[in-house]
């Protein structure tokens, strides 16, 4: 793998981006989003576009694709590829190189595909329209690709729907359909942001491979600083629609010019670097649950087709002190969110959850609303989590007005200052609507709505996973003090390593709704019992040169276990070792 | 999915049930005696009360209805009072012009709906896209007498392009289907519009272009697609307003279908033949709700068919 | 011109034709369809009032006046190729007296003997009629009747075929056997029927043509526009209001326009046991409030004012009765002393289709002028004539669009039903619940006078009678309307003959083509 | 949003601001009829006729002509749109809320109160609209309230429907469940978070409604069923005179224009409303 990783300085580029600025709005309302923007890729080159959200890194990717909004404007620069400025180029010409000569894969997974139509046939489309091949040799053309991407059973895949599949393996398909007329440029937007370390690093790995194979030339958008070591061979990083530094990956890990560039790589975190801490003494329990099990029901197969469900949590225990940090990691569809879900009694669940000593199950009206005061949740996704046609004020609000909490003046005070501690101190963030904000901005509302109430508990699921690291750091730093301050209790559910090892004093590690292992921090994360957590921590990208996964770790695939039972189903009870004091270990049967 | 239908056919049934007893009970009490219509101005009492008696109109309405219904259960929907013939030869005699009619006025008001809002929802914010909501406006607006019988002057009459109504071949089907699609079709132009502005920012359009695909097969084969998914329950919905211009049209047409049975049975107060239709048309609006439920998880993989 | 056989027509209509069943249709549209299919034992000259002998050779009547004897063409046969007998005159007039045919002219055969007994659903025969022979057969009345010639020459005394009738069964009406010029060879519903030529007939030469379709389910302003063309031989619907002033004034029009004369009165019933209505006076105000040469120019003119019940073709029409004036001051005078100088409201039902509401409407703002307030209900067909059947439904009824039209040219057919005491009866069509039964005995006494020298004095008594009635103005008398059809450039025949008086609305049997 | 802002919000369109003024014109002239009439528009002038009886064209007496009675259209169509205002906006507007009350209960409660709803809505689908709305005007003696009633009655059938369904997509959002993991009570999620996702639709259907309720209700007139003569109503200008529409076409131009203009405005100004109501939309596009 490494002969092909040789970077051919001396070789034509591919590509080469000059002094390209991109605007939105006209006159005063002029907004530049990137602005003179430099950059060349050759062949079989990785250059990886990092920096903060917002900084311009999708547009100019857009920009190569021919493909921005109607709205933005180019008032300069060309983009050369193979000699001619693909902006001056017309729509038809365009066509023909997308899609051939140059791939795009996209940010979101689980909204580019079209749901209407099978993959098979989404993958042929491209086929037929670039004429590769025709009708069987079209189809096996498809078949090969999908067994590239390392996609089991190819045949019966292209028969599915997209909501059909895992986000994983959703993400997958579009590699294989970027890939499939072996481009020269393949353009790749974030493509693991929203996947768990395993499958990241697989589908990094992937990549890799494809790249080798074909002498495809990548540009890698991120902004984990863990995956630009990991893939990069050139660096461009950008702040504010500006290049701080365009460098070797080498000079900019070790001797970066740009100070943001070093801030940046300050704020990573870095697994297995987190300092030591004192491991408190915890006060009371504040939430214990026993035996929880979740299942959602599923659609029969047929008429005399037994009832199904879908096993999401099974029976799983654990309990939360006063002022603690509990972290939930996990492969995707683990069971993560539905447990905490289950803690919001927002599904019907089975076991017991005891808050703050109250039985939740079955809970109604005022001790219900009574309950909802001290447990928060911070969900997974923001922008579905928020009311959009709510501004920051009243969504903030919202908590406070339902429970009759202080005068309009009051409340109003309180929102600020929930928000200037989240890191939104803008006067004009109250009256904005949540599409206004970038991701980042999103989490950080419902964190502050989370806030609101002074709960006792905060769920948190997945937080900080569509921040970048400054900011990251910045809001794991204000849950640490709020932690402090209001002796909260976290459970907080993440799929990275690195931020959970940092924030978390126990961690439980989840795999097909159970618990596989739980213990303290150091006992989990330093002394892995499970083969599983061992797996999961392997694969993790360290931000650093020269320390590459091994890809033994990646290509494995992850055992995948079938989590659809006949209704009513008793599955076998786990058991757990006790290595150590306070550190169970699930024992395979 | 079996079992859905089913299921489905059961709601059907009750539904036709109670339309039957409403309609029924309607015209119960509309004052006008059916048996004085019959018996005709010369009439004595006693030939009135004869002829009640054998229409079986002196019984208490429940037992009425009872026999009507025991009679539908048979196929007899009773008879005309005007034409004193079957009223299901009536109907028989009427369905196919009208089913005739009614898919090709609903297909063309899909075909110009669609292609309205299409356009719209592409050129939206220009003055084409205004002029056209506006005539979507106009055309739902228009009362059905006067456009059908405007369209037949312009293009039958003055232009000659059209035969001036009439019954048989394709192109007498064509004016009034037209009109029935033109007018019905702002609904859809409206509806089609908003969710092709909403597939138009989705994310998979911005993947399918980036495959290198033309503009057209973008549009017709990732846009329409999911465009035209809420389009489809409002077929659906439509159907039965559909029902209310073909009654107009089809008299202005001369075409030879049940809205012109319903309109002069209306019009004569000829009950057995306005219950007749009304059952006929209530069979026809729950099929289509039907097929329009059956046809959403068919264009949208990911709706199933037992959630809704 | 000669007339011309051969040649096939097109006539349209909107409403499909309801049944061609001589014992149930009793509509203008099919009306003069079952004469061209069917034979009474009498008729009337084409184009013309006078009764002649149809089926019948010849007849006699007793010297009491009661029974009479008619003497039946041999040779004719049905459509079926059977030959007419006696036998079926008495078949055809027991199935229209039988309740189960639910005739809507059994009434009129309440003079024969035996029909009570028939009505009550007793006997099935009818007593009075007796077949002689196979060529004759004796009708015997309960008393002497000076209209039952016109009953005879009613469609519901067409003689049917009793095999035919047996095995059709109720659906005779859409399989027609009988003795006519024409006979139906197709009936599409909802589409067209066709009527072709009898060869058999036995009227010599008669029918002209060929074949009519009638086309039905066509609007009748399309049927006008297809008629422009010459796509269309006669527009079955007569002019829609709306088209009536362009044909009348455009010259190449004009020429396909028939005009004539109907046995119609247009009227405006006043209920007199309705209070205020029940008083003289204000039913005399009402009927000087409305201006009648204000309708009938609301009308576009077809029609002509009329002052009393009677149409001016009908005998016994007196043409010196000069009726109420049109006279507002006095209307408002006449209320006054009637106890209503402030006027007061009422209501006035209507036919909902144009332009009755529109004619309702001018005399609403009429009666408005001398102080009452009429609330107009505009209606379907079958509730107007619900409420007017009611006795205390319906204080006013204007009768457009469902007026009487004579079934037969004798003023007696005016008095009964719609004047007389047997029509103000639950259901019946005397409207005003006007029941004067001193008249009723002048009728009854007019209608026994059945020698031929007592015409004119019958007639005369008829006269009187009507004006007597106007006396107690139980009607507003507004207009006798003139009837308008439009026929093809290449039809020909007599004009009379499309605006037949009682082959309504044309007579198919005689018109023929260029 | 303070209701001054918001108008002067909508009238930033130059024709939302003409159909503001088209409305509230409309508004004005049905209610000061009896003042900025030109005529008494149940006169039937002797002159408004010609000797054959014919309407006459607009002139300068009869500024939008006469109908065939010889009235003035004007008047008459000053006249009219209280009519036409009571069955467009009101009857409407109350077809409008039972519709979303259903379907919003239905898709909102589900349970059997929604399967029972539901039912309910799905057989008066079945049911032809103009039959129900004939039979039920002609058992209950017509006048403008009861014709109002029942167009109301006839027409929340489809808006049922369709507001049901976007019921259901709607809370099943995220966002919803969301809500009341912060303790809000249905009510309050119902009116602070679902009604406003379903203001749109309802809208549409409330500005598409009119010109077919107004249609409806001169159907009625036109079966005997409607409002009774001589009140005019737009919609029973056009059908009392419909057949004339090629020898005076007048009588159904001028009552056809302003229902279609009434009925567009009402839109321009819905879509603007919502457009200014829907912080969602802002930036977009
Ligand atoms: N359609 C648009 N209209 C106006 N501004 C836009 C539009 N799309 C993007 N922007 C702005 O352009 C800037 C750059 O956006 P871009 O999507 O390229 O960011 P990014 O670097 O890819 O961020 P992320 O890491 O969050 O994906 C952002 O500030 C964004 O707000
Ligand atoms: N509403 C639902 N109905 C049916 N199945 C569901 C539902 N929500 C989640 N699931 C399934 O339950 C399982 C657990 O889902 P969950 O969202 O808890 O996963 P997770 O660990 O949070 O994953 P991720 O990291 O992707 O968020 C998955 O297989 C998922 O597909
Ligand atoms: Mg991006
Ligand atoms: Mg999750």
């Amino acid at each position: 793998m490494s002969a092909t990783k040789e970077v051919t300085g001396t070789a034509r580029p591919l590509i080469s981006v000059e002094k390209l600025s991109i605007e939105f709005g006209q006159g005063p309302d002029c907004k530049r989003v990137v602005d003179n923007l430099s950059f060349t890729l050759s062949r079989s080159e990785t250059l990886c576009i990092a920096g903060e959200s917002g900084s311009g890194k999708s547009l100019s990717a857009l920009a190569i694709m021919g493909l921005l909004p109607k709205m933005a404007r180019v008032p300069e620069g060309v983009i050369l590829f193979n000699d001619k400025d693909l902006l001056s180029q017309s729509e038809r010409h365009l066509q023909n190189l997308r899609g051939k000569e140059i791939g795009m894969i996209f940010q979101e997974p689980m909204t580019s595909l079209n749901p209407t139509m099978r993959i098979g046939d989404q993958m042929l489309e491209t086929v037929r329209r670039h004429r590769l091949a025709t009708g069987g040799g079209a189809q096996q053309h498809i078949r090969n690709m999908l067994d590239a991407v390392k996609i089991p059973r190819a045949n019966d895949r292209v028969k599915q729907y997209p909501h059909e599949l895992s986000g994983g393996l959703r993400q997958r398909v579009m590699i294989a359909m970027a890939m499939l007329c072996k481009p020269q440029v393949l353009i790749a937007d974030e493509p693991t942001t929203a996947l768990d370390v395993t499958i990241q690093a697989q589908i990094l790995d992937l990549v890799r491979e494809l790249q080798s194979e074909f002498g495809t030339a990548v540009l890698l958008i991120t902004h984990d600083m863990g995956v630009v070591a990991e893939m990069a061979d050139k660096v461009v990083v950008m702040n504010q629609g500006v290049v701080e530094e365009t460098a070797d990956i080498r000079k900019i890990f070790t001797n970066p010019d740009a100070a943001y560039t070093r801030k940046l790589l300050a704020a990573v975190p870095r697994l297995g670097t987190a300092p030591a801490r004192p491991h408190p003494v915890f006060g009371e329990p504040v939430l214990e649950v026993r035996n929880l099990r979740v299942r959602y029901p599923m659609r029969r197969q047929g008429l005399f087709a037994p009832a199904r469900e879908l096993i999401a949590v099974e029976d799983i225990s654990f309990t939360l002190h006063q002022g603690e940090t509990l972290g939930i990691v996990g492969e995707s569809g683990c069971g993560k969110s539905t447990t905490g879900r289950a803690l919001m009694n927002m599904v019907d669940f089975e076991g017991e959850i005891r808050i703050l000593d109250t039985d939740i199950q079955g809970l109604k009206g005022a001790a219900l609303k009574k309950q909802r005061q001290d447990i928060q949740m911070v969900f997974q996704d923001p922008y579905a989590a928020l009311n959009p046609r709510k501004n920051i004020a009243e969504l903030v609000a919202e908590p406070l007005l339902i429970h009759g909490r202080g005068t309009p003046a009051e409340r109003h005070s309180r929102v600020k200052e929930l928000l200037a501690q989240v890191g939104l101190p803008d006067a004009d963030t109250m009256t904005r609507y949540p599409h206004q904000f970038s991701g980042g901005q999103r989490q950080r509302i419902c964190i502050a709505r989370a806030l609101a109430l002074n709960p006792r508990i905060i769920v948190a699921d997945e937080p900080v996973s569509a921040l970048d690291v400054s900011v990251q750091a910045q809001v794991l730093d204000l849950l640490e003090q709020l932690q402090q301050e209001y002796e909260l209790s976290y459970l907080f559910i993440s799929h990275d390593m690195a931020v959970v090892e940092r924030l978390c004093h126990r961690v439980a590690v989840m795999f097909a709704g159970r618990i596989l292992e739980i213990g303290s921090r150091e006992q989990v994360l330093n002394n892995p019992c499970h083969a599983y957590t061992k797996r999961l921590l392997a694969a993790v990208p360290i931000p650093a040169l020269d320390s590459k996964l091994a890809p033994a770790v990646m290509s494995k695939d992850t055992e995948t276990v079938d989590l659809i039972k006949p209704r009513g189903a008793v599955l076998q009870p786990i058991r757990y070792d006790q290595p150590e004091a306070g550190h169970f270990v699930a024992v395979a049967v | 999915m079996p079992m859905y239908i089913l299921r489905r056919l059961g709601y059907a049934i009750l539904i036709l049930l109670g339309v039957s007893f409403i309609t029924y009970l309607l015209l119960y009490m509309i004052p006008a005696d059916p048996a004085r219509q019959l018996a005709g101005r010369s009439a004595t009492a006693e030939t009135v009360a004869n002829i009640r008696a054998q229409l079986g109109l002196d019984l208490p309405f429940y037992q009425q209805y009872f026999n009507y219904l025991t009679n539908l259960l048979q196929g007899d929907l009773g008879r005309s009072y005007i034409q004193r013939t079957e009223v299901s030869t009536l109907i028989m005699s009427r369905i196919r012009p009208t089913m005739e009619l009614m898919a090709w006025g609903i297909s063309f008001e899909l075909i110009i709906g669609v292609s309205l809002g299409m356009l719209a929802a592409l050129k939206r914010n220009t003055a084409i896209d205004r002029f056209l909501m506006a005539l979507s406006f106009v055309g739902v607006s228009s009362p059905h007498f006067i456009a059908s019988m405007l369209f037949l002057y312009l293009f039958a009459v003055n232009l000659d392009w059209f035969p001036l109504g009439g019954y048989g071949e394709f192109q007498h089907v064509l004016l009034p289907a037209l009109t029935l699609g033109l007018l019905g079709s702002g609904w859809y132009s409206r509806m089609v519009r908003s969710s092709m502005i909403e597939v138009l920012q989705q994310d998979y359009i911005r993947t399918a272009r980036a495959k290198g695909l033309t503009r057209a097969r973008v549009l017709f084969r990732h846009v329409l697609p999911n465009a035209i998914i809420p389009v489809i329950p409002m077929i659906g919905i439509d159907i039965g307003i559909f029902i209310g211009g073909l009654v107009v049209v089809e008299s202005v047409f001369g075409w030879p279908g049940l809205g012109q049975l319903a309109w002069q049975a209306i019009q004569r107060v000829d009950i057995p033949v306005i219950v007749g239709v009304t059952m006929v048309s209530a069979v026809a609006i729950v099929i289509a709700n039907l097929i329009a439920d059956l046809l959403v998880p068919l264009a949208d993989p990911r709706i199933a068919l037992d959630k809704s | 011109a000669e007339p011309k056989p051969g040649g096939d027509i097109i006539v349209t209509y909107q409403n499909d034709v309801a049944t061609l069943d001589p014992a149930i249709g009793y509509d203008w549209q099919n009306w003069s369809m079952i004469k061209s299919l069917f034979d009474g034992l009498m008729d009337y000259n084409p184009g013309t009032t006078e009764l002649v002998l149809d089926l019948a050779q010849s007849y006699e009547l007793s010297d009491d006046g009661k029974t009479y004897t008619f003497k039946l063409r041999e040779g004719v046969e049905f459509h079926n190729g059977r030959e007419m007998k006696a036998s079926d005159v008495k078949y055809s007039l027991e199935r229209t007296a039988n309740p189960e045919t639910q005739s809507p002219g059994a009434g009129f055969f309440s003079p024969i003997l035996g029909y009570d007994a028939v009505s009550a659903g007793d006997t099935d025969e009818l007593a009075g009629v007796t077949v002689i022979d196979d060529y004759t057969v004796a009708i015997e009345l309960t008393a002497p009747n000076a209209t039952f010639l016109h009953v005879m020459g009613l469609n519901f005394a067409s003689i049917v075929p009793r095999e035919a009738v047996e095995e059709y069964g109720k659906d005779f009406g859409k399989n027609p056997v009988g003795t006519g010029a024409y006979e139906l060879t197709d009936w599409t519903l909802g589409r067209h029927l066709i009527f072709s030529k009898n060869p058999d007939y036995f009227k010599p030469g008669v029918p002209y043509i060929d074949s009519i379709t009638f086309e039905v389910g066509q609007e009748p302003m399309v049927a006008l526009q297809r008629l422009e063309r010459g796509d269309v031989d006669i527009a079955g619907d007569g002019i829609p209001p709306a088209k009536f002033l362009q044909f009348k004034n455009e010259p190449q029009f004009e020429s396909l326009m028939v005009v004539g004369d109907q046995l119609h009165t247009g009227y405006l019933t006043l209920n007199v046991t309705i209070p205020p209505l029940d008083n003289l006076k204000v039913r005399q105000a009402i009927n000087m409030a409305i201006n009648k040469d204000r309708i009938v120019r609301i009308i576009n003119g077809r029609a002509t004012p009329a002052n009393q019940p009677l149409p001016p073709a009908m005998p016994g029409y007196d043409k010196n009765y000069e009726g109420y004036p049109f006279d507002p001051e006095q209307a408002k005078a006449l209320l006054t002393e009637a106890g209503y100088g402030d006027g007061f409201e009422t209501e006035l039902f209507v036919m909902n289709t144009d332009p009755q509401p529109r004619i309702a409407q001018a005399m609403q703002q009429d009666l408005l002028n001398i102080g009452i307030k009429a609330e107009i209900r505009s209606l379907a067909q079958a509730n107007v004539i619900a409420a007017g059947g009611a006795q205390d439904q319906a204080p006013m009824v204007w009768s457009g669009g469902m007026a009487w039209i004579a079934d037969f040219p004798d003023p007696a057919n005016f008095w009964g039903p719609i004047l007389g005491c047997e029509g103000a009866v639950p259901g019946g069509w005397n409207w005003a619940w006007y029941c004067n039964e001193e008249l009723d005995a002048m009728g009854d006494k007019a209608d026994a006078m059945v020698a031929e020298d007592q015409q004119e004095e019958r007639a005369a008594l008829w006269g009187k009678i009507f004006t007597d009635a106007m006396a107690d103005a139980p009607w507003v008398p507004i207009f006798n309307e003139q009837r308008f059809t439009v026929r093809s450039e290449r039809m020909a025949g007599d004009e009379s003959l499309y605006v037949d008086p009682v082959h309504v609305p044309v007579n198919y049997d005689y018109i023929w083509v260029k | 949003m303070a209701f001054p802002t918001l108008i002067r919000n909508l009238c930033r369109h130059k024709s939302v601001a003409v159909s503001l003024v088209v409305i509230v014109t409309v508004v004005c002239l049905a209610v000061l009829a009896p003042w900025v009439a030109p005529h008494d528009p149940n006169m039937q002038y002797f002159e408004g006729l010609t000797m054959e009886g014919a309407p006459l064209p607009p002139n300068e007496k009869f500024l939008l002509g006469t109908d065939l009675l010889g009235r003035d259209l004007l008047s008459r169509l000053i006249y009219g749109a209280q009519t036409s205002l009571i069955i467009g906006v009101v009857a409407n507007g109350i077809a409008i809320l039972i519709g979303t009350l259903v379907g919003v209960c239905a898709g909102f409660i589900r349970g059997w109160t929604g399967a029972v709803l539901m039912r309910l809505t799905d057989l008066m689908m079945a049911f032809p609209a103009l039959l129900l709305a004939i039979a039920l005007a002609a058992i209950l003696q017509p006048s403008i309230w009861i014709v109002a009633l029942v167009i109301a009655m006839v027409n929340w059938v489809q808006v049922a429907r369709v507001i049901y369904s976007e019921t259901i997509a709607i809370a099943s959002r995220e966002f919803i469940a969301v809500e009341r993991t912060l303790g809000a009570s249905s009510l309050r999620i119902l009116f602070s978070h679902l009604l406003p996702h379903l203001l749109p639709t309802i809208l549409v259907w409330a500005t598409l409604g009119i010109s077919t309720t107004v249609l409806l209700e001169a159907t009625l007139s036109f079966l005997g069923v409607g409002v009774q003569p001589p009140t005019p109503s737009w919609g029973n200008i056009i059908f009392e005179s419909q057949t004339y529409f090629t020898s005076a076409v007048w009588l159904v131009l001028f009552p056809g224009l302003a229902i279609v203009l009434l009925a567009l405005s009402f839109n321009l100004v819905g879509d603007a409303l919502r457009d200014e109501l829907d912080p969602s939309l802002k930036g977009r596009e």
